[in-house]
């Protein structure tokens, strides 16, 4: 799950990370009002989940009550990478005198934790020449201590009273990136004002498995979180249920291949049940011309499955619908489906052309 | 000689009373493994399917000496019943369970590295050596022995060909599943080291998706394995920053996209499937060849 | 620092270990009102910093509002090991079924903190046979697990729901015990309500030197915590000051075989400032017949200890005052004080004596 | 030979520009020590009475070779100033910090232990061997070579004893302050058996007090030690659960009180001292015997 920058940014405050005064408005009278309490000039930044922000002209400065208020009305017009915007973060603008960059996240390879840092700061850290970054993993049993930060610092070539603050800075965002079962905590950028740092920007991504012990962390979340089933929405007009991120991705694939694409897709997790398997389809046939069920059942059992595919099919009972089963109580989840009318095929090349064909897709390109 | 089991392993399930833990329990039973005691605290002294349950880990290594975990306990308790094991002296931990925590699984991962246990998962089918034993939840009916080492981040996907392998009178020698969660015990460039000293084994399939750099690491060592390698890799048409299911694949700051995998797993000398039917033949073409 | 039974529990519940619903209360008159909304049959304890409040009748039950505040009156009026009582905890009444006991101190010898666990419980853990405890020693770096908890829970012969219940309860112990670097987290009784464990009493005592960090747990405090000198105060008549503990004692040991004994004693820390110092001494002549010095200066210098001696003195100018001074800064602090009238003696043995004579010790026992 | 130090120690002092850790710097130099180098963070560059100062241990290490560190650092960041010297490969760590938390104290003794690196304290004066170098605080002019290993866990209380041994014409081999809070890294136990290796020292002198069983346990060892040991005791009359001074000498739960060191040290074959002025006579009186 991520965060929005706000909300980042009121954890770090919490936890003893020094973010810049200000606060979150959804009008363009509050932005007003908030440019009024901050005094001098303001930072307008609009509040979506997508990188990219700052080129699309949802961060912007202003000057007293009245321009603000204009800023705010033009971000708050705006639709950045299709998302609209909802709400602003009005700041106050620091008078920054360097910029870095900092950031921790869970490296897959090495098994642990990650701290990047870079002498400069804005830009995305893909940009970034390799050789400006510095990299430090982190023993997770042991914590993030200052020195720790101390030694980066002096690495990225800080002096003077910024190598203890940097450390101690350091230690407290590797506090919230461990409390808060964080996938990703990232000051981009963190600035210099005058012999202390501040945190800028602020992302927080959290590890949607660990939801479960930070429920203030979540509310109004629906699909998307763990347990329930996962759900992607792409662009097409196939609506795929598959089980497993691979056979799902697999499934896909072979779709564009063979000339259709999927409108979204849901990867029933193992041991989704019944009741959440039917909604989800349900779900699906929404916004799709067909829907394509392609499971090979191990902890997911395809009687289950087909009594899933009948109840929710009923929100959609003229969609076009092919679907294959395989894997354990194979025998038993057919049956089902044949005694509700719907025919199953015996193969995922078979299924895959099938809705292709039903799609107006050619179904033809051979794979 | 196979890959990871010996078929002597002394098996315990945690979480066995469950609904899953059961389940599997049973379906391992059936196929000749070795499932000794079961683990579910609060319920020692019952029994599942024949099978001692005890509170603890320390009394059933104690009771009934098991080496081997196959866990299947829920993902908010996973990371503590994994511990257990790891500081009881079981030696090979399966770690079947999705939606473990990935801090979580950091600690477990780096515990077991200091106690040198070995870890496979979390978010794995497990371990199939065809014949001779089983320790997870893979549909074993699809699987049959054979030459073919198989190894996947992807459940399902890996059943898939498995039964596609077994179609065309392909038989695997041990399908073993890493894990499709973000840090796990085990890389796919393990699985491929112990595939290279196994005789059994004639020829791999290596099953990636994008997401991380597992694939490129395996790929380093395809050109001195000494065994024909056919990939097959999924994700080609996923978006990017998209988290393409619970599992976790996402193409991330410029990581892990299908491309670069391709090229990496080519480059070493990889046969290539784009579609899960295309396995076997290549498979078949390669030990030909 | 010792917490008080009601503070311990605000923590306990806060980290989620179940405590009894209550509230502590000032007057009978609250009192009866507490056990109004309580309903039912309540416990009301005095909450003192003493062990053995139980004996001193601190504890006792009563049903309905007036009969609580009448119990309430009593408790108050009581002194517990000199201590007056200035606040009750109101209760609900248990209806325990079995009483434990769980604790987690830090083991000096080995060097980290120890559960300790019985399955008895209510009477102080000096009382229980060794072969009814059972310890565990605590991994710090990994935390404690509730595997470990039920691992301690079936030896000591639980069984069925509460051993996950106890492994939890241990596991979040643990917590408290961690996040408030405390020295002792002690939960005795800890009882069993239906299936459920619930913390009937709490101790909590927080390690000094670590309140620094918990700016929360801290008012009004003054002498004894860290950085500032020790006080400790005694029975006798002679008031010490001396720097570190050891010879702090040693002072104490020697005025004993001499016939004297010390009215309190303040250990001067090392770096100890003047001003606290001469403020220390103020306090010191308050309560005593005469006043001993004795240092051997090593990180403490003696032309401070003299400085501080010769403010602090001015507060109690008539006391008679022997003073030694050897160590650092030897010659400085002898000349000041002769400078200020104060005779200094030159050695530990020659001090002690003549401030065992100035208060009418017999000063003659040989040691 | 001496104890604990071999006067080769290429020493670190960290906290050099704190008013403790300079006056001491100068003291150390002063009586021969070679203090090395300096770390302050932020005040890479400066110098302190002609040592040069770094801004981490590691530039300290790579630039001067710093073996040993003296650390002086404020409470509140000690712990993580010792965790910097053990991860940059320092071999002995002299805490003289006060005041150190037990839970800091407990991580930077358990990592120590880990990494084979030696930790006297925190809370200690350090370590002498008269006439060949020192680190620490303790008063020096009051020390001079001879036959006699002093270990203590109060400072200035064996301040007073080594004056009086050196009055009475008994030199030091080594005294070592092993620190007075409730965990350190290095007990009287483990001193009693480098004193035992130890051809310079003669007799040893033991000054103990209440709390813990620290003494106890040394205790075990005097039989054996060859030497004779004279033990002195503060605390008898020090109220059972009272904390006594900063140091945390306390009796608690029945544990640590002066009766049962003294029977244990009596037992063991030690001379008991019943003042500071007692040993001295004593030790004369065993070396003699």
């Amino acid at each position: 799950m991520k965060l929005y920058e706000y909300q980042a940014k009121e954890i770090f405050a919490r936890t003893g990370i020094p973010v810049p005064r200000g606060r979150v408005v959804l009008s363009p009278e509050e932005a007003a009002q908030a440019a009024g309490e901050l005094g001098g000039e303001v930072v307008i930044k609009a509040q979506v989940l997508a990188g990219g922000r700052g080129k699309a002209g949802g961060v912007r400065f202003a000057a007293g009550p009245e321009e603000t208020a204009a800023v705010a009305r033009t971000i708050l017009d705006l639709e950045i990478k299709g998302l609209p915007v909802n709400a602003l973060l009005v700041e106050e603008r620091l008078p920054s005198e360097r910029e870095l960059y900092l950031s921790i996240s869970v490296d897959r390879q090495a098994g642990r934790p990650v701290i990047l840092a870079a002498a400069e700061g804005g830009m995305e850290i893909e940009t970034f020449p390799e050789d400006k970054i510095r990299r430090r993993f982190v023993e997770t049993r042991r914590g993030v201590h200052p020195w720790e930060g101390r030694e980066l610092a002096a690495a990225l070539g800080l002096r003077g009273s910024l190598l203890p603050e940097f450390g101690k800075f350091m230690a407290t965002l590797a506090l919230v990136f461990e409390r808060n079962d964080a996938e990703l905590a990232e000051i981009n950028p963190l600035v210099q004002v005058g012999s202390h740092l501040v945190a800028a920007d602020a992302r927080l991504n959290i590890d949607d498995a660990a939801l479960f012990r930070h429920p203030d962390l979540t509310k109004g979340q629906e699909l998307g979180t763990q347990g329930g089933p996962s759900f992607v929405r792409l662009g097409g007009d196939i609506a795929v249920l598959a089980n497993g991120a691979g056979m799902a991705m697999a499934t896909l694939d072979v779709l564009e291949s063979l000339g259709g694409k999927a409108s979204c897709f849901i990867d029933l997790g193992g041991g989704t049940g019944e009741e959440e398997m039917s909604k989800a389809i349900g779900i699906l046939g929404g916004f799709s011309q067909a829907m394509l069920v392609n499971i090979f059942g191990g902890i997911t059992r395809c009687d289950e499955v087909a009594r899933a595919v009948i109840r929710g099919r009923q929100a959609a009972p003229q969609l076009p619908l092919v679907v294959r089963l395989d894997g354990t109580n194979q025998e038993e989840g057919l049956r089902l489906l044949r005694e509700a009318g719907v025919a199953a095929v015996s193969t995922m090349e078979e299924a895959a052309r099938q809705v292709v064909a039903q799609t107006g897709g050619k179904g033809e390109k051979e794979v | 000689m196979s890959v990871l089991l010996n078929g002597g392993e002394r098996i315990l399930i945690q979480g066995i009373t469950g609904r899953q833990g059961s389940f599997h329990a049973r379906r391992m039973l059936e196929y000749g493994s070795r499932v000794v005691a079961g683990v579910s605290p609060g319920r020692g002294g019952a029994a599942v399917e024949g099978v001692p349950v005890f509170d603890t880990v320390r009394e059933a290594v104690r009771e009934k000496g098991a080496d081997t975990s196959c866990l299947f306990v829920p993902a908010a308790g996973a990371a503590d019943a994994a511990h257990e094991a790891l500081e009881n002296g079981i030696r090979l931990l399966v770690l079947v369970t999705e939606h473990v925590p990935v801090h979580d699984a950091v600690e477990v991962v780096a515990r077991a590295k200091e106690l040198r246990v070995r870890v496979i998962g979390p978010n794995t089918f497990g371990i199939i050596s065809p014949g001779k034993g089983k320790i997870g939840i893979m549909p074993h009916e699809y699987y049959t022995p054979g030459p073919v080492g198989l190894v996947a981040r992807s459940g399902t996907l890996s059943y898939q060909v498995a039964a596609e392998l077994t179609a065309a009178g392909l038989g695997q020698s041990t399908a073993v599943g890493v894990g499709g969660d973000p840090v796990v015990g085990c890389s796919l460039r393990e699985v491929l080291t112990h595939f290279k000293d196994d005789d059994e084994t004639r020829a791999v399939v290596l099953i990636g998706e994008i997401g991380g750099t597992a694939e490129e690491e395996a790929a380093e060592l395809i050109a001195g394995l000494g065994k024909p390698v056919v990939a097959y890799l999924v994700g080609r048409t996923a978006p990017v920053g998209v988290r393409m299911g619970h599992a976790g694949a996402i193409i991330e700051r410029g990581k892990g996209t299908y491309a670069g995998k391709a090229a990496a797993l080519r480059e070493a000398g990889a046969l290539l499937a784009e579609t899960p039917w295309q396995v076997a033949p290549l498979v078949l073409k390669s030990l030909r060849g």
